[in-house]
C-alpha cells in the first residue's frame, strides 16, 4: 500500500539505514491531500536527500489511535517521531516525557516539553496573498470560500484569504465580496467533512450559481469538488490550499496559485536535523513558525496564469509580503499560532 | 350494485365515499398552522422573497411579499388537513397530501429564502437538484428490482463503491469514459452476482450478504486504491459533456433542468419508465413479482424462483454500479476512500419511501435531492436562519417527516428477504 | 389419464413421510385420499406435481414413467393442482394470478385483454365465476379457492387435476358447487384426485377411496364404506363421530355486544351495529359466510381492534379501554382461526407456547424472570393431559403437524381458568381424530359454566356443537336460531335474506332437516344448491 | 387396532445411525473436523479468510510479485518470498495483538516489564470494548425483529451525555462516574427509543429511520462540539472539553503499566453482556422480544404490547449503543472527543452481532475478535495494509454467514442437526 510506502521506498530504497524517522499521521490518513500528506513528503524528501535515513508511517483513524500508535513507534525502535496535527500535541508530549531521550516533533502545534519540536505555520499570510490575488482576478466581483470542517487550520486560511480581499477593496477601491466566510462571526460554509468531494462538487456549483467566478476550498481532499467545478465552467477558476495544487493535482489548468504551507520542507528539515543531532550534533528543539519572512509559507507562482496576472498586481504582491515580512502589515487570524 | 356476482369483496370498498385520515390530516393541519404562526408573528411585514430565472432570464427578478404567500401556503396546507380530518376520496389521498406537503415545504422555502442576500434561483436550484438525486435514484432502483425478486439488496454502498472504483480505473485504462462507465456497471454486476450466489445457491441470509459486501467493497476498494497509487495515471478523473439540446435548452425553468444536463440524467430519467414499464407491463414483470410476493405460487407454476431470483439481482448490479460511476464520472472526480459516504444506505431509504415502485423511487429520489440542493444553497447564501449543520439535516429530516407522518407503514414485497427453498431439489 | 405409483418413497431425512405408496388413478376417476394430519398426503401430491422429488420409487402415466424436475414439468404433462395452502400472490389480480408462468405475452409484453378471456374463458366453461381485475388478497377464501381451481384448470388441458384439501374453506353451497363440478370434469375424461377430512364429501363424490397412515397405504375403500369405518382406518381405531352433549344450562351473560361497529382501514362498516349476547354454560355458535365481520368481532373483544362505537362488556364488565392482557388475564380465552399467524409461535419450544399468555404471572414468572421449572411442568401436564405429539416440551411447534399445533392451543386456553371462551374455527384442517377431542373438550368447556362463541364456517360443527346459533351477514346478526333450525334457513340467513323470508321457506325446510338427520349426502347437495344460488347474490351484494 | 400415542417420527428407523455399532474417539473426532458444524465452520472460517487474505497481501506487495515475473523460471524464489510475507504479516498482526515475540525477548533478558508483554492485549481488549456494546445493541434488536443499524446515532448521543455529566457536575468519584456511564446510556437509549416510537405509532420501518438519524446524530455531533458550552476551552481544534478525573474510567491494569489502556469499560461491557444473555434467555421481557422478534401477531393475540416491546426494545438497544459511547468518552476519549472519535464501532456493532449470531456470549467473542484484528492491524503497519483488516473481517464474516459456501469449498460433511446459519430479519 501506498501509505505504507517507506517499506517499499524510502524502507527498501534505505533498508540498511541506521536512522529511522517515523510519522504517526492525524485522521484522515497519509493520503489526505493536506497535512498528513504534506508531512509525508517532507519525510520521504528527507529519506532522498540522506541514504542513511529510513522513514515510515502509521496512521490514526482517530484520536483514541493516537497512543497506540505513538507507543508503536517507540517500540520500533525510532529515532524520531513527528506526530501530525494540534490535536497530537498532547499525547506527544506524553510519550516523549516518557522517553526523554528520543527527539519527537509536533506539527501544527505547539509544546514545552524540551525534546518535542513545534512546527506551525502563520497560514494566514500566504492566504492573505492569494486573498489580494482573488479579488484582483474576479470578473463577477464575487469570489467563494468553502471549508471542510470549521477548526482553526482551515479558518486560518479564510480569515487569511478575507482580510486579503479587504485589503484589496481597500487599496484599489474594488468592491470584491467574499462568499461562505464571516471573518467577524467567524462561521461560514462547511460540508463538515474532508472527503467528500462530490458534496464540495455541489457546494461550488451553488456558489458559482450564485455569481463567484473564484473558489478556495479549504478541505483537503474535498476540495477537488470546487476544482472540477471549475473545470466545468469556462470562466471560473480556483485557489488552492497548503501545497502548489499545479504540481499537485490534475487541474493546474484551473488553479491561479496556492496558499502554500511549507511543511513538507519544515517536516524535511526537521528529519535532518534530528539526523544531525543524532549524529553528534546540536538537539532540535524549541519551537519554528513558518512565515513569509522564513519560507515557511508562501504563494505558489501563477503557473498558466502567469499572464493573466498583471505585473502591477504581481508587484503589489512583492511590496505586501514585505510589509508582512518587517511587521509593518499585521495579519491576524484568531486561529494563528499563539506559540512562544 | 351491479349483477356480475363473484366480484364480490372489492365492491365493498367504495372509492368515492369520504374516508377520514385522522393522522396525516392532523399532521398536516398542523403544519400549516406552523406557517401560518411563522407568517404573521415570525416574518416582518415588508420581508420580500426573491425568485430568479439565473439561467435563461438572466436579467428579470421576481421579489414576492413573503408574509402573503407563506400565510397562501399555510392555508393551503390547512385546508388539506382539514379535508382529510372530514373525509375525503380515498383515490384523492395522495394528490391531496402531496400537494399540502408541496405547499408546506414552498412556505418554508419562501421563509427561508426572504433572507437578505438569499435569491431563489430556480433554474440552478432544480438543475442542481434533479443531478444530486440520481444517486438516490438509481441505488433504488437497483433495490426495487432486487426486492421485488425477494432479495434484499442492502449491499447498494458497495455496488457504488466499486462501481465509483472500477469506474475510474477503466476510463484510465483505456482512455475512454464510456468505457469506464460499462466498467462501473459490469462492477456492479459483479459484486451483486455474489449477493445472488449466497442469497440462492447457498441460502445465506440476505441481510447479512448485504452488510458483509459493504465491508468488502469498502476494504477492497480502499486497498486497491492504494495500490493504484504506487502508478501514476490510474486514478485520474473523468470527465462527461454536458449536453446541450440547442434552443429546448433556452426554454425558461424546463430547458436548464432537462435539455442541459449530463447524460446520467437522462440515463436516469428513462431507467425509471423502463424499469416500471419491465415490472408492470412484462412476462418478466409478472413473474419478478411474483416471485418476490409468494415464491412458491410462482414455483407450483413452473417458474423457477432462484434462477430468476439469481439473474435478476445479477442485473439489478448493473444499474447500481453505474449509479457508482455518478460519484466518480458524472461528477468528475477521482476515486477515493469511502467516497460514496453512506448514500447508498440513503437509496435503500429512498427506495422504501418510493414503496418498491420506481416512479414512487423518483418522486422519493427528488425529495432528497431537492432538499440537499436547498440546503446547500442556503448554507452558501450565508446568514442562515440554522447552523449549517441544521440545514444538512434537512433530507434526513424531510424522510424522517415523510415516513413517519405520511407513509408509515409501507408494505415491503411479501417474500422479500426470505430465501427460498423448493422442497429438496 | 392413468396415473400409477409404484413403491413412492419420501424420506425427510431420516424421517420417512411416504413409504412405499402404490396408487393407482384410472381416467375419469374420482380417488379419494384420506388419512390424519401428517399422514403424507400433501407430501405424496407435491411428488407427483414435481415440487418434491421422490426417494425412491416411480410414477407412470398412462404406463411411461415420468419423472418431473419442477411444477413446470407436471404443468405441461397435463397435471393441474390446487394446493391444501393457496398459491396466489396476494397483490395480483384474479387474471395475473391464472396467467403466471403461462403468460399471454408477445415478445415478452403482457396482453391484459388476452389474460382476461382467458380467465373468463374458464370461468364460463366450468361455471366457476371471477371478476379478472379483482385483486386476490381482497376477494373472500371462498373466491380464492375458486381461482386456484380456475387456475388448475387453464393452461394446457388438464387431464389429472390434484385438490389438496379444496373444500377445507369454502361454504357449504361452495361445497355442492366444487363437488358437481369436479363431477362434471371426471365425466368429462379427467381423472381426480382429492383429499379432503371431510367424510361426507368423500362419500359423496369419490369412486374410490385410499386410506394412508403414517406414509403407508393402510386400506383401500368403497364410497359406499361408512363413516365410522373410514374414520378408524385413518386414526386406527374406533372414532366417535357424534358428540354427547347434554342440553344446556344457561346462566348470567359472560359476553354483551351492543350496537358494535367497526370501520376499516379502507373506510368500509365491517361490522355495523352488531348485537350478541353470550351466556355462561352455552355455546353460541356464529354462522356465516367467511369475511362477514366474523374475524373483526373476534379481535374486537378481545380488544386487539378498537370499535369505532357500540360496547363489549365481558363477565358483566365493559372491557372499554382494557388491553387484551388485562382481557385474557380476567379470563377471556381466545383461539384464533389464523393458527400459524395468531395462534402459535412456531419458532418457539411446546413449553413456551403453552404459556404464551401467562408468561407474566404466577408460577411461570418470578420477579421479572421466566421460572423455567414451572414453564416444563405446565408443558408436561398439558401434554400428558392433552395428548399432544411431541417428542418433548422442548421441541419447536414448527416441527408438529397442524393438528398437534392446534392442540398446543387449545391446551394453552384450557389450563387456565377463564370465563368466556371464543372459539373461532378451533378444528379448521384438523383431522377427525383430534376434531372429536376438540369438540369433546369445547362441551366439557362449556358444562363447567364458561361461555362459549364458536366460530365456524362449517355448519356441521356448529350443528354438532351449538346451543343457539346466530347468523352473521354484513357485519350484523341477521338471525338467531335454535339448534334445531334446518339448514336451508341458516342457509338463507347466511346470505342474507331476512328472517322473516328464511322462516317463510320453513315448512319446506322440514323435510330437509330429517335428510339431514340421516346423513343423506346427496339430499344435502341438493338444497345446497338453492342455496347456491343465493349465494351468488350475496357475493356480489352490496355489503 | 391399538392406540398409539407416539409421535409418528419417533418410530422411524434413524437410517443413518444404523451401520457403525462403536466408532472409536478418533473416528468421532475424524468425522468432526470434517463436518460442517458451527465450531468448524468457524474455524475453516477463519483459516479461509486468512488465507485469502494471505494472496491479497502477496498480490500487494510489489517485491514479492516481481518475483512471479520469472515464476516459471524459479518458482522457490516466488514461493519462498510469498511465504515470508504472508508470514511475517500475520505475525506482525498476532504481535500486534496477542503477543509480542519482541518484547518478550526482552522480557526474558530483564529489559522490558511484564506490563509491556500485555500492552497487545490491553489494546484488543481497549477496541473491543466499544464494539461489545453495539454489538449487544444490535444484537438485542435483531432477537425482537428489528434491524437496529442506528447505533451509531446512538453511540454518539451516549457519548455526548456521558460526556455532558462528566465534565459538567461536580461530585465525587464514586457517584461521578457511575452518573456519568447511566448518562451516555440515557441518552443512547432516549434516541434510540425513537425509531421503535415512530415505528411503533406510524409504522415508519426503523431501517429508514435509524439510518436517517444516524445522519442527524453525526451532523449534530460537529454542530454540538462546536459550542461554547462543550468546545475545549484550551485548544482551537474541533475537540471537547475533557471530563473530570471523577469521570474517568479508571484503568484495569495501571499497576503494571500506564500504557495499558484497558479501563472498566471492559468490565461494564461484560456485565451489559451478561445482563443482555438473562434479559433475552431468562427474563419475561425477553420472552416478550423473541415472541415479537418470531411472530408479532401472535404475540398480540396472547396479550403483549407489539408497540410497547418495540419502543423497549430500542430503547434498551439504544442504551447499549449509548454505552459505547460512555466508553470511549470516559474512556479513551477522556481527554476531548472530536468527529472522529466514534470511529464507526455502531456500523461495526452490525457486523459484530451477526457474526456472534445474536447471541451475548457469540457477540462478545466476535468482539474479541474484530477488536484483535483493529489492534493488530494498527500495530501492524507500515508493513500490512491497514485495510487488510476490513477485508479479513468482511470475509470471515461472509463465510461464518455461509456455511454451505464453506462445505462446499472444502467438501465438508452436513451435521447432524443441518447448518447453522445467521438469522436476521429483512424489512
Ligand atoms: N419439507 C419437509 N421437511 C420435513 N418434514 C416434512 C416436510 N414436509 C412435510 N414434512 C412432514 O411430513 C409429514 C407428512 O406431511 P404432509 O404435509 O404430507 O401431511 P398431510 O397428510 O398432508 O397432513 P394434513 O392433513 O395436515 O395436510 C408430516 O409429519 C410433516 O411434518
Ligand atoms: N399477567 C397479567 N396479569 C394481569 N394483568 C396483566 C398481565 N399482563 C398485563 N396485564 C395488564 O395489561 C395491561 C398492560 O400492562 P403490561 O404490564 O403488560 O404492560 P407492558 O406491556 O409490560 O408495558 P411496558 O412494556 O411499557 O413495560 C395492564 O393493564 C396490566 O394490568
Ligand atoms: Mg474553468
Ligand atoms: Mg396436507
Amino acid at each position: 500500500a501506498c501509505g505504507q510506502a517507506p517499506s517499499e521506498n524510502g524502507g527498501d530504497d534505505n533498508a540498511d539505514a541506521s536512522f529511522l524517522a517515523c510519522m504517526v499521521t492525524d485522521s484522515g490518513g497519509v493520503d489526505d491531500k493536506s497535512f498528513n500528506e504534506s508531512s509525508w513528503a517532507g519525510m520521504e524528501a528527507a529519506a532522498e536527500e540522506n541514504d542513511d535515513i529510513k522513514v515510515q508511517v502509521k496512521e490514526s483513524s482517530s484520536e483514541t489511535d493516537y497512543d497506540p500508535n505513538l507507543q508503536a513507534t517507540v517500540d520500533d525502535g525510532c529515532n524520531f517521531v513527528v506526530g501530525v496535527g494540534g490535536l497530537m500535541t498532547e499525547n506527544v508530549n506524553t510519550v516523549a516525557t516518557a522517553n526523554p531521550d528520543i527527539p519527537f516533533a509536533t506539527v501544527d502545534g505547539f509544546s514545552e516539553v524540551p525534546n518535542v519540536y513545534s512546527i506551525q505555520f502563520d497560514t494566514a499570510q500566504s492566504a492573505f496573498l492569494a486573498g489580494y490575488v482573488a479579488a484582483s482576478q474576479t470578473k463577477t466581483g464575487k469570489v467563494a470560500t468553502w471549508g471542510g470542517v470549521n477548526i482553526p487550520p482551515v479558518t486560518i486560511f479564510m480569515d487569511g484569504f478575507a482580510e486579503g480581499i479587504a485589503k484589496h477593496n481597500e487599496d484599489k477601491g474594488t468592491n470584491v465580496e467574499l462568499l461562505g466566510w464571516d471573518e467577524a462571526a467567524q462561521d461560514g460554509t462547511f460540508i463538515n467533512t474532508f472527503e467528500d468531494a462530490a458534496a464540495g462538487k455541489s457546494t461550488s456549483d451553488t456558489f458559482i450559481t450564485q455569481g463567484a467566478d473564484i473558489l478556495f476550498p479549504v478541505a483537503g481532499p474535498a476540495g477537488i469538488g470546487a476544482l472540477t467545478a471549475a473545470a466545468e465552467n469556462d470562466a471560473v477558476s480556483a485557489i488552492w490550499v497548503d501545497t502548489d495544487g499545479f504540481e499537485s493535482t490534475e487541474y493546474g489548468a484551473e488553479i491561479i496559485t496556492s496558499a502554500e504551507k511549507g511543511l513538507a520542507t519544515a517536516v524535511k528539515d526537521s528529519v535532518l536535523a534530528a539526523y544531525d543531532a543524532a549524529n553528534g550534533g546540536d538537539a532540535i528543539s524549541g519551537a519554528y513558525v513558518g512565515t513569509l519572512a522564513n519560507d515557511g509559507v508562501s504563494i505558489a507562482p501563477f503557473h498558466d496564469f502567469d499572464s493573466a496576472v498583471s505585473d502591477e498586481t504581481k508587484a503589489e504582491l512583492d511590496a505586501l509580503t514585505q510589509q508582512i515580512i518587517d511587521g509593518t502589515l499585521v495579519v491576524e487570524s484568531p486561529s494563528s499560532p499563539k506559540a512562544q | 350494485m351491479a349483477v356480475d356476482t363473484m366480484t364480490a369483496s372489492p365492491a365493498l370498498v367504495d372509492e368515492t365515499a369520504p374516508v377520514r385520515y385522522a393522522k396525516a390530516g392532523g399532521v398536516l393541519a398542523a403544519l400549516g398552522l406552523l406557517l401560518l404562526v411563522i407568517a404573521f408573528a415570525v416574518i416582518g411585514g415588508g420581508d420580500t422573497t426573491t425568485i430568479s430565472f439565473d439561467r435563461t432570464l438572466t436579467d428579470v427578478e421576481w421579489p414576492l411579499p413573503t408574509t402573503a404567500c407563506v400565510a397562501v401556503f399555510g392555508a393551503i396546507a390547512v385546508a388539506a388537513g382539514a379535508w382529510m380530518l372530514i373525509g375525503l376520496p380515498k383515490r384523492r389521498f395522495k394528490l391531496v397530501s402531496g400537494i399540502a406537503v408541496a405547499a408546506f415545504v414552498l412556505g418554508l422555502l419562501f421563509w427561508a429564502y426572504s433572507q437578505p442576500g438569499t435569491v431563489f434561483r430556480a433554474e440552478s436550484i432544480l438543475a442542481g437538484a434533479l443531478f444530486l438525486s440520481l444517486p438516490y435514484l438509481f441505488g433504488a432502483l437497483s433495490g426495487v428490482i432486487c426486492e421485488r425478486s425477494g432479495v434484499i439488496n442492502i449491499g447498494i454502498e458497495g455496488q457504488f463503491l466499486m462501481g465509483a472504483f472500477t469506474g475510474v480505473l477503466v476510463a484510465n485504462i483505456t482512455g475512454n469514459v464510456y468505457a469506464g462507465m460499462a466498467g462501473a456497471m459490469i462492477a456492479g454486476l459483479l459484486s451483486t452476482m455474489l449477493l445472488a450466489l449466497l442469497a440462492t445457491k447457498y441460502q445465506v441470509n440476505q441481510v447479512v450478504v448485504g452488510v458483509i459486501l459493504n465491508l468488502l467493497a469498502l476494504g477492497f476498494t480502499s486497498f486497491m486504491y492504494d495500490q493504484l497509487k504506487k502508478s501514476e495515471g490510474l486514478n485520474s478523473a473523468f470527465t462527461v459533456p454536458t449536453l446541450s439540446w440547442g434552443p429546448l435548452a433556452d426554454i425558461p425553468v424546463i430547458g436548464p433542468v432537462l435539455f442541459q444536463q449530463k447524460i446520467f440524467v437522462y440515463i436516469g430519467l428513462a431507467l425509471v419508465f423502463v424499469v416500471w414499464f419491465l415490472l408492470y407491463r412484462t412476462r418478466w414483470g409478472l413473474r419478478t413479482r411474483a416471485v418476490g410476493e409468494h415464491p412458491a405460487a410462482a414455483d407450483s407454476m413452473g417458474v423457477n424462483v432462484n434462477r430468476l431470483r439469481y439473474w435478476n439481482v445479477t442485473l439489478a448490479g448493473l444499474i447500481s454500479g453505474f449509479g457508482g460511476a455518478w460519484f466518480t464520472i458524472a461528477n468528475s472526480l477521482a476515486f477515493s476512500k469511502n467516497m460514496t459516504a453512506g448514500l447508498g444506505f440513503v437509496a435503500l431509504a429512498v427506495m422504501i419511501v418510493g414503496r418498491w415502485n420506481p416512479l414512487g423511487v423518483l418522486a422519493g429520489a427528488l425529495i432528497f435531492g431537492f432538499t440537499t440542493q436547498v440546503a446547500r444553497d442556503l448554507d452558501a447564501a450565508g446568514g442562515a436562519l440554522v447552523p449549517g449543520e441544521f440545514l444538512q439535516m434537512l433530507p434526513y429530516a424531510v424522510t424522517l417527516v415523510v415516513v413517519a407522518g405520511l407513509i408509515g407503514k409501507a408494505k415491503a414485497p411479501a417474500a422479500d428477504g426470505v430465501p427460498y427453498n423448493p422442497g429438496d431439489k | 389419464m392413468r396415473l400409477e405409483l409404484k413403491g413412492l418413497t419420501k424420506k425427510f431425512g431420516s424421517f420417512t413421510a411416504d413409504d412405499d405408496i402404490d396408487l393407482v388413478v384410472e381416467p375419469g376417476q374420482i380417488h379419494a385420499i384420506l388419512g390424519e394430519n401428517g399422514a403424507g398426503k400433501s407430501t405424496l401430491m407435491n411428488m407427483l406435481y414435481g415440487i418434491l422429488t421422490p426417494t425412491s420409487g416411480e410414477i407412470l402415466i398412462d404406463e411411461e414413467p415420468v419423472s418431473f424436475n419442477g411444477p413446470g414439468e407436471a404443468i405441461a404433462a397435463g397435471i393441474g393442482m390446487v394446493h391444501q395452502h393457496f398459491k396466489l400472490v396476494g397483490p395480483f389480480s384474479v387474471a395475473d394470478n391464472v396467467q403466471l408462468g403461462r403468460e399471454h405475452a408477445t415478445a415478452g409484453v403482457l396482453s391484459a385483454k388476452a389474460a382476461r378471456k382467458a380467465v373468463l374463458d374458464v370461468s364460463e366453461e366450468y361455471g366457476l365465476k371471477l371478476d379478472p381485475d379483482a385483486i386476490c388478497e381482497d376477494l373472500p377464501v371462498g373466491v380464492q379457492q375458486r381461482v386456484e381451481i380456475v387456475k388448475a384448470l387453464s393452461g394446457p388441458k388438464t387431464q389429472l387435476l390434484i385438490l389438496d384439501e379444496p373444500t377445507a374453506v369454502l361454504t357449504p353451497a361452495e361445497i355442492t358447487e366444487l363437488l358437481q363440478i369436479m363431477r362434471n370434469l371426471a365425466a368429462a375424461g379427467t381423472s381426480i384426485l382429492f383429499i379432503s377430512h371431510k367424510l361426507k364429501e368423500v362419500q359423496a363424490v369419490a369412486d374410490t377411496i385410499t386410506v394412508i397412515r403414517r406414509g403407508k397405504v393402510v386400506a383401500e375403500l368403497e364410497p359406499t364404506a361408512s363413516e365410522a369405518e373410514m374414520a378408524s382406518a385413518m386414526v386406527g381405531r374406533a372414532v366417535t363421530l357424534q358428540v354427547d352433549k347434554s342440553p344446556a344450562v344457561p346462566g348470567e351473560a359472560r359476553l354483551e355486544v351492543q350496537d358494535l361497529t367497526v370501520v376499516s382501514d379502507a373506510g368500509v362498516k365491517v361490522l355495523d351495529g352488531l348485537d350478541l349476547t353470550v351466556h355462561s354454560g352455552e355455546i353460541v355458535g356464529l354462522a356465516g359466510v367467511e369475511g362477514n365481520g366474523q374475524t373483526e368481532l373476534a379481535r374486537s373483544i378481545l380488544g386487539l381492534i378498537k370499535p369505532d362505537s357500540g360496547t363489549i362488556a365481558i363477565d358483566g364488565k365493559d372491557v372499554h379501554g382494557t388491553s387484551p392482557a388485562a382481557r385474557i388475564h380476567d379470563g377471556l380465552g381466545y383461539i384464533p382461526e389464523d393458527r400459524g399467524r395468531d395462534g402459535v409461535i412456531s419458532e418457539f419450544s411446546v413449553a413456551e407456547n403453552l404459556v404464551l399468555n401467562q408468561y407474566r404471572n404466577a408460577p411461570f414468572s418470578r420477579r421479572g424472570a421466566v421460572n423455567a421449572g414451572a414453564v416444563r411442568k405446565q408443558a408436561v401436564d398439558s401434554i400428558a393431559e392433552f395428548d399432544i405429539r411431541t417428542q418433548s416440551p422442548d421441541e419447536s411447534v414448527s416441527s408438529l403437524s397442524g393438528g398437534n399445533a392446534q392442540k398446543v392451543i387449545i391446551a394453552r386456553e384450557f389450563s387456565r381458568p377463564r370465563r368466556f371462551l371464543v372459539a373461532a374455527q378451533p378444528t379448521r384442517g384438523v383431522d377427525v381424530g383430534a376434531t372429536e377431542f376438540i369438540h369433546s373438550r369445547l362441551v366439557a368447556e362449556r358444562d363447567t359454566g364458561t361461555g362459549v362463541l364458536l366460530i365456524s364456517s362449517e355448519l356441521d360443527e356448529i350443528y354438532a356443537l351449538a346451543d343457539r346459533i346466530a347468523v352473521i351477514y354484513n357485519g350484523r346478526i341477521v338471525g338467531e336460531v335454535a339448534p334445531d333450525t334446518p339448514r336451508e334457513v341458516i342457509g338463507r340467513l347466511m346470505v342474507g335474506a331476512d328472517i322473516a323470508a328464511a322462516d317463510g321457506t320453513a315448512p319446506a325446510a322440514d323435510a330437509d332437516e330429517r335428510d339431514a338427520g340421516e346423513s343423506s349426502i346427496d339430499a344435502r347437495i341438493e338444497d345446497a344448491d338453492d342455496e347456491a344460488a343465493n349465494d351468488e347474490e350475496a357475493n356480489g351484494g352490496d355489503r | 387396532m391399538s392406540t398409539d400415542t407416539q409421535a409418528p417420527a419417533a418410530d422411524q428407523p434413524d437410517a443413518d445411525e444404523t451401520p457403525e455399532p462403536k466408532p472409536s474417539f478418533m473416528r468421532i473426532f475424524g468425522r468432526y473436523l470434517t463436518e460442517a458444524n458451527s465450531v468448524m465452520v468457524t474455524i475453516y472460517s477463519l483459516l479461509l479468510a486468512f488465507f485469502i487474505g494471505g494472496i491479497l497481501l502477496i498480490v500487494s506487495d510489489e517485491y514479492v510479485r516481481s518475483t512471479y515475473t520469472y515464476f516459471f523460471a524459479r518458482p522457490q524464489d516466488a514461493l519462498s518470498a510469498s511465504w515470508y510475507l504472508v508470514r511475517d504479516s500475520y505475525i506482525a498482526l498476532f504481535e500486534g495483538a496477542i503477543l509480542n515475540l519482541n518484547t518478550l525477548d526482552r522480557f526474558a533478558a530483564g529489559t522490558a516489564e511484564f506490563g509491556d508483554l500485555l500492552r497487545p492485549l490491553s489494546e484488543t481488549l481497549t477496541y473491543a470494548t466499544p464494539l461489545i456494546f453495539t454489538g449487544l445493541a444490535v444484537g438485542l434488536a435483531f432477537r425482537a425483529g428489528l434491524f437496529n443499524i442506528g447505533a451509531q446515532g446512538q453511540m454518539i448521543f451516549g457519548m455526548l451525555g456521558a460526556l455532558i455529566v462528566g465534565f459538567a457536575l461536580d461530585l465525587p468519584p464514586v457517584l461521578h462516574l457511575p452518573l456519568a456511564v447511566i448518562a451516555g446510556a440515557v441518552a443512547g437509549a432516549a434516541f434510540g427509543a425513537v425509531p421503535g416510537v415512530l415505528k411503533a405509532t406510524t409504522g415508519a420501518h426503523e431501517v429508514i429511520s435509524s439510518i436517517m438519524l444516524n445522519n442527524i446524530a453525526a451532523l449534530f455531533l460537529v454542530w454540538a462540539i462546536g459550542t461554547d458550552f462543550l468546545h475545549s476551552e484550551t485548544k482551537t481544534d474541533l475537540i471537547t472539553k475533557p471530563v473530570d478525573e471523577s469521570a474517568v474510567m479508571p484503568k484495569l491494569l495501571s499497576g503494571l503499566g500506564e500504557s495499558l489502556r484497558v479501563n472498566w469499560a471492559l468490565i461494564v461491557g461484560i456485565a451489559a453482556a451478561v445482563f443482555t444473555w438473562w434479559l433475552l434467555s431468562r427474563s419475561t421481557f425477553g420472552f416478550r422480544i423473541r415472541a415479537v422478534g418470531f411472530n408479532e401477531h401472535a404475540s398480540a393475540t396472547a396479550g403483549m404490547r407489539i408497540g410497547s416491546t418495540y419502543t423497549t426494545t430500542m430503547a434498551v438497544a439504544g442504551g447499549l449503543a449509548g454505552l459505547a459511547g460512555a466508553a470511549l468518552s470516559l474512556g479513551v476519549g477522556s481527554s476531548g472527543i472530536t468527529t472522529n472519535t466514534a470511529l464507526e464501532y455502531g456500523f461495526d456493532g452490525i457486523t459484530v452481532a451477526l457474526l456472534g449470531r445474536a447471541n451475548p456470549g457469540g457477540i462478545v467473542a466476535a468482539a474479541l475478535l474484530f477488536g484483535a484484528l483493529k489492534a493488530g492491524a494498527l500495530s501492524a503497519q507500515p508493513d500490512v495494509p491497514v485495510d487488510i483488516s476490513t477485508l479479513l473481517q468482511a470475509i470471515i464474516v461472509l463465510f461464518i454467514a455461509a456455511p454451505a459456501l464453506v462445505k462446499a469449498i472444502l467438501h465438508l460433511r452436513t451435521p447432524r442437526g443441518g447448518l447453522v446459519t445467521l438469522e436476521a430479519k429483512g424489512w
